[in-house]
């Protein structure tokens, strides 16, 4: 990734992060509350290693895997709407959006799937630990993706009346940025929760 | 700070941060009172002497001086599980037995209680200690 | 002052601050009755003396933000107040509730209160800061309808700042969570359950975006650092006030009979509640870092300061210390819950209201500020006031740390009432920095009528 | 764009390829400490990969890296060591 790279580096002068500070201030706070309840897990795992390793049974690993792959895609898909807009292709940036929405709704469809199987078996916070925090950490998270597909959704509609170009994208930055973080803390979820044991 | 740090930003943030977490408050309030029956010892409240009892408490402000659940004035001993502590009748012969009047102790004052005040009481005390608390408080002393 | 409406203030402010002095010397009542347990038995009873002493802190902050958002709305809006008539008649129907109500407690049993106001027709008393006959409770109600009418027409015919945005919001909230003090459930679970709605969010909710919105009113005021920077500033806090304390309300359905993740949920989001009060404290002095004019009124800004700090410590420090389930199944119902509420509710809400005060207090009385003179007694209220909570705080988590010991934690715990024979010292001690807390007061009032005309 | 294929892509690729080994690794039923450093391993790198490059961190003020990249090493570190003490 040489050729491009500057595409994703700041361009001069630029020392702060992408989009609105504002919403790194609550990406931070977010990221805070994620950490806590991921040092929990791991806390909390490692009294009952037995319990969590037998109830990461069944969990269905597929489906987790799967939801990796579409957020991570959404992610992309999100990054390269970014780096169409500053180079001023609103055309080329509102498809990558739309397919970072489409596979961000894919995760709702297959979290949705995934939560509808335990519910029907009665599962529910306090069933036991581990589905305690399973279902805190990805109910949280899904609210999150929701949040962030709404965001998604309104910078798309954005773009597509021309809001953005390669001078002012900065609103698009912004979400974006909060979107990244939604995929960031799955990729650090998806393998604690689903596969370490 | 920064330029690119806008007041609009923040306060769309805001009120999209407000919503967002009141909409998971409410989703873990509906949890939760799906989840209470199994706790909350719901079934007692058909005899109606626990809602009278309740009623004794509060109109006496028994909360002023006491705790329930932990929860109220830290000057007199917590009633949570003071049917487990002491037993209904210790509670009704303490009560009608106000105040000691011993130069310098706490004082409780009577309050002239019927005897079917204090059976609604104790009813709803009995009931109030019932209740599943996760095992708090850790002792029996309160 | 720069409209003529913002004096109808004035009234609120000395009413909330005559309340004050009526919920200090109810404490040093209290605080005596703790050691010397007769103490005025059976004419005033603990619990009434208690009743006094929150209810006059509830009304007297109340009253404080209320003469707060009279003062500043009509300000920010750059326009009159929409009536003040209104406003001045709601004052002395609010005061005279308040007046009744305390006279209620002091002259009659509380049963015989609750039956002369009928609350067996919709049961609300004798519940934990929410002891206000019905009829008084509606009364309130009332009075912040109007309020609130008063206040957000104003804001619509006029100019909309962020801070005013906030303060409406914050006092809308106020006002809609009150109305859960209405619900009370016969099931004791689900009548704690709601009863924190109106507890919790309030003081750890919409209380705080008043608080952010006074603050940053007074800091525009006396730093003049560009409005821009302040508002962005105030959106951050609350915002991290109410992600935080939202779900915190979590830490307190540990132990109610409400299921048993909330232990979990409830210690992770308030372990997070700290968080928005450094960031008003770092707030505070940044904006007080960087300011563009030396504002005469050196008092105010040394409010300003503290209300920073000691929110911080109280609401902050002290929350943190006993949040955490596996800490709070000890400490949950000990002095230390007080210790936490004592230094919480002066560093958050008593100073900041003491803050708009100072601020506004000289102006509506024609000057910028007051007199050296004044403001160094002011000064000297500050500290005394301060560093007494301070200390009070410290006895309190002194004997809450024995109490909890002696109690919960041995192997052979002692009853109630034997533990407290054991921590009588520290009720000493605590009774001892409230009657210096009180002398802080009077200096603090002292100060209103030390020349203050000689102004700079 | 002059090349079709930008470094987004690749990056892209990358984490894709990590999700593949970390569900194989889960599939076939690997356990135990190794495989464990194995999981969370990947897990930083891809978690690092997109705070660099798709939050674009890259290059900015350090202080803004540091509180990003802590998260995801304290995160991480902190389950290796409970997996240390419980296992």
């Amino acid at each position: 990734m040489s050729s491009d790279a500057i595409d994703m580096t700041e361009p001069d002068g630029r020392r702060h992060p992408p989009g609105d500070l504002a919403i790194w201030v609550f990406i931070l706070a977010e990221l805070a509350a994620f950490a806590l309840l991921f040092i929990l897990y791991g806390v909390v795992r490692a009294k009952h290693v037995e319990l969590f390793n037998e109830m990461q049974l069944t969990l269905d690993r597929n489906a987790g895997a799967l939801n990796t792959v579409l957020l991570i895609t959404a992610s992309w898909c999100v990054a390269r709407a970014v780096a169409a807009i500053r180079k001023g292709a609103d055309g080329a940036s509102a498809r990558w959006m739309a397919c970072g929405i489409l596979a961000g709704v894919g995760f709702l469809v297959v979290k949705g799937f995934e939560y509808s199987d335990k519910f029907d078996a009665g599962i529910g916070l306090d069933t036991n630990l581990f589905y305690m925090f399973y279902i805190a950490l990805t109910f949280f998270h899904f609210m999150h993706v929701v949040l962030g597909l709404l965001i998604l959704g309104f910078l798309l509609l954005k773009t597509l009346r021309g809001g953005y170009s390669a001078d002012d994208h900065l609103g698009m930055e912004t979400g974006a940025s909060y979107w990244h973080m939604v995929d960031l803390v799955w990729i650090v979820l998806f393998p604690l929760v689903y596969v370490m044991r | 700070m920064s330029a690119s740090f806008s007041t609009s930003a923040a306060r769309n943030i805001f009120f999209g941060g407000t919503v967002f977490f009141v909409l998971m408050f409410l989703a873990l309030t509906y949890d939760t009172e799906q989840k209470l029956p199994q706790r909350d010892q719901r079934a007692q409240l058909a005899n109606p002497a626990v809602a009278a009892g309740k009623r004794v408490w509060e109109n006496n402000n028994c909360i002023g001086c006491h705790t329930l659940l932990g929860e109220g004035a830290y000057f007199a001993p917590e009633l949570g599980n003071v049917y487990k502590r002491r037993g209904p009748d210790f509670i009704k012969a303490w009560i009608k037995s106000q105040p000691t009047g011993v130069p310098g102790r706490r004082q409780m004052p009577n309050f002239h209680l019927t005897d079917k005040e204090l059976d609604d009481l104790v009813a709803f005390l009995k009931y109030a200690s019932e209740i599943n608390t996760a095992n708090w408080p850790p002792n029996v002393e309160g | 002052m720069q409209y003529k409406s913002q004096m109808v203030a004035k009234p609120y402010f000395i009413g909330a601050l005559v309340l004050f002095v009526a919920q200090i010397l109810f404490g040093l009542i209290m605080g005596l009755q703790y050691v010397v347990g007769d103490f005025l038995f059976p004419h005033i009873p603990f619990n009434v003396a208690r009743m006094v002493h929150t209810n006059a802190l509830i009304v007297w902050l109340l009253m404080g933000f209320m003469g707060a958002a009279y003062y500043m709305v009509p300000e920010e809006s750059e326009c009159e107040l929409y009536s003040p008539k209104l406003a001045l008649i709601m004052f002395w129907i609010f005061l005279a509730a308040a007046g009744l109500t305390v006279v209620g407690y002091l002259a009659v049993p509380y049963a015989t209160l609750a039956k002369i106001t009928g609350n067996d027709l919709l049961p609300t008393m004798g519940r934990e800061f929410l002891e206000q006959p019905t009829i008084t409770k509606i009364g309130i109600v009332v009075v912040a309808l109007a309020f609130l009418f008063n206040l957000s027409m104003t804001f619509l015919k006029g100019r909309k700042t962020s801070i005013t945005t906030v303060m409406l919001l914050g006092l809308w909230g106020l006002a809609i969570m009150f109305l859960f003090s209405f619900v009370n459930p016969d099931n004791l679970v689900r009548d704690k359950f709601y009863w924190w709605w109106v507890v919790h969010l309030w003081v750890e909710g919409v209380w705080e975006l008043i608080l952010g919105a006074i603050l940053a009113f007074v800091l525009i005021k006396i730093t003049g650092v560009d409005r821009e920077v302040i508002e962005k500033w105030l959106y951050v806090i609350i915002t991290l006030s109410l992600i935080t304390g939202l779900i915190g309300t979590g830490h307190h359905y540990f132990w109610i009979g409400t299921p048993e993740y909330w232990q979990w949920l409830g210690s992770v989001f308030s372990a997070l509640e700290p968080v928005p009060f450094f960031a008003m404290t770092l707030f505070a002095f940044n904006m007080v870092n960087r300011r563009r004019r030396e504002h005469p009124n050196r008092a105010a800004t040394l409010w300003a300061l503290g209300t920073g700090v000691m929110s911080f410590l109280g609401a902050g420090v002290w929350g943190f210390l006993h949040t955490l389930s596996p800490v709070n199944y000890y400490t949950h119902g000990t002095q230390i819950t007080a210790a936490h509420g004592h230094m919480a509710f002066y560093g958050a809400y008593v100073m900041v209201v003491l803050t708009i005060i100072s601020y506004a207090m000289p102006l509506m009385r024609g000057r910028a500020a007051n007199s050296n003179a004044s403001q160094v007694l002011e000064m000297w209220g500050f500290w005394l006031m301060t560093i007494s909570m301070v200390f009070i705080t410290l006895f309190l988590t002194g004997a809450g740390i024995l109490q909890v010991w002696l109690q919960r934690v041995s192997t052979t715990p002692m009853g109630f009432m034997a533990t407290q024979d054991q921590v009588a010292l520290f009720y000493w001690l605590r009774e001892g920095t409230g009657l210096v807390f009180m002398i802080g007061l009077a200096v603090y009032l002292f100060s209103f009528f030390k020349d203050g005309k000689s102004a700079a | 764009m002059k090349s079709p294929i930008s470094g987004l892509d690749v990056v892209w690729l990358l984490l894709l390829a990590g999700t593949a080994y970390t569900w194989w690794l889960g599939e076939s039923g690997h356990a135990g400490t190794g495989t464990m450093m194995a999981i969370l391993a990947i897990a930083g790198v891809k978690g690092a990969l997109v705070i660099r490059d798709f939050m674009a961190l890259r290059g900015v003020k350090l202080l803004w890296q540091a509180a990003v990249f802590g998260w995801l090493i304290l995160v991480l570190a902190v389950n290796m060591a409970a997996y240390w003490n419980g296992n």
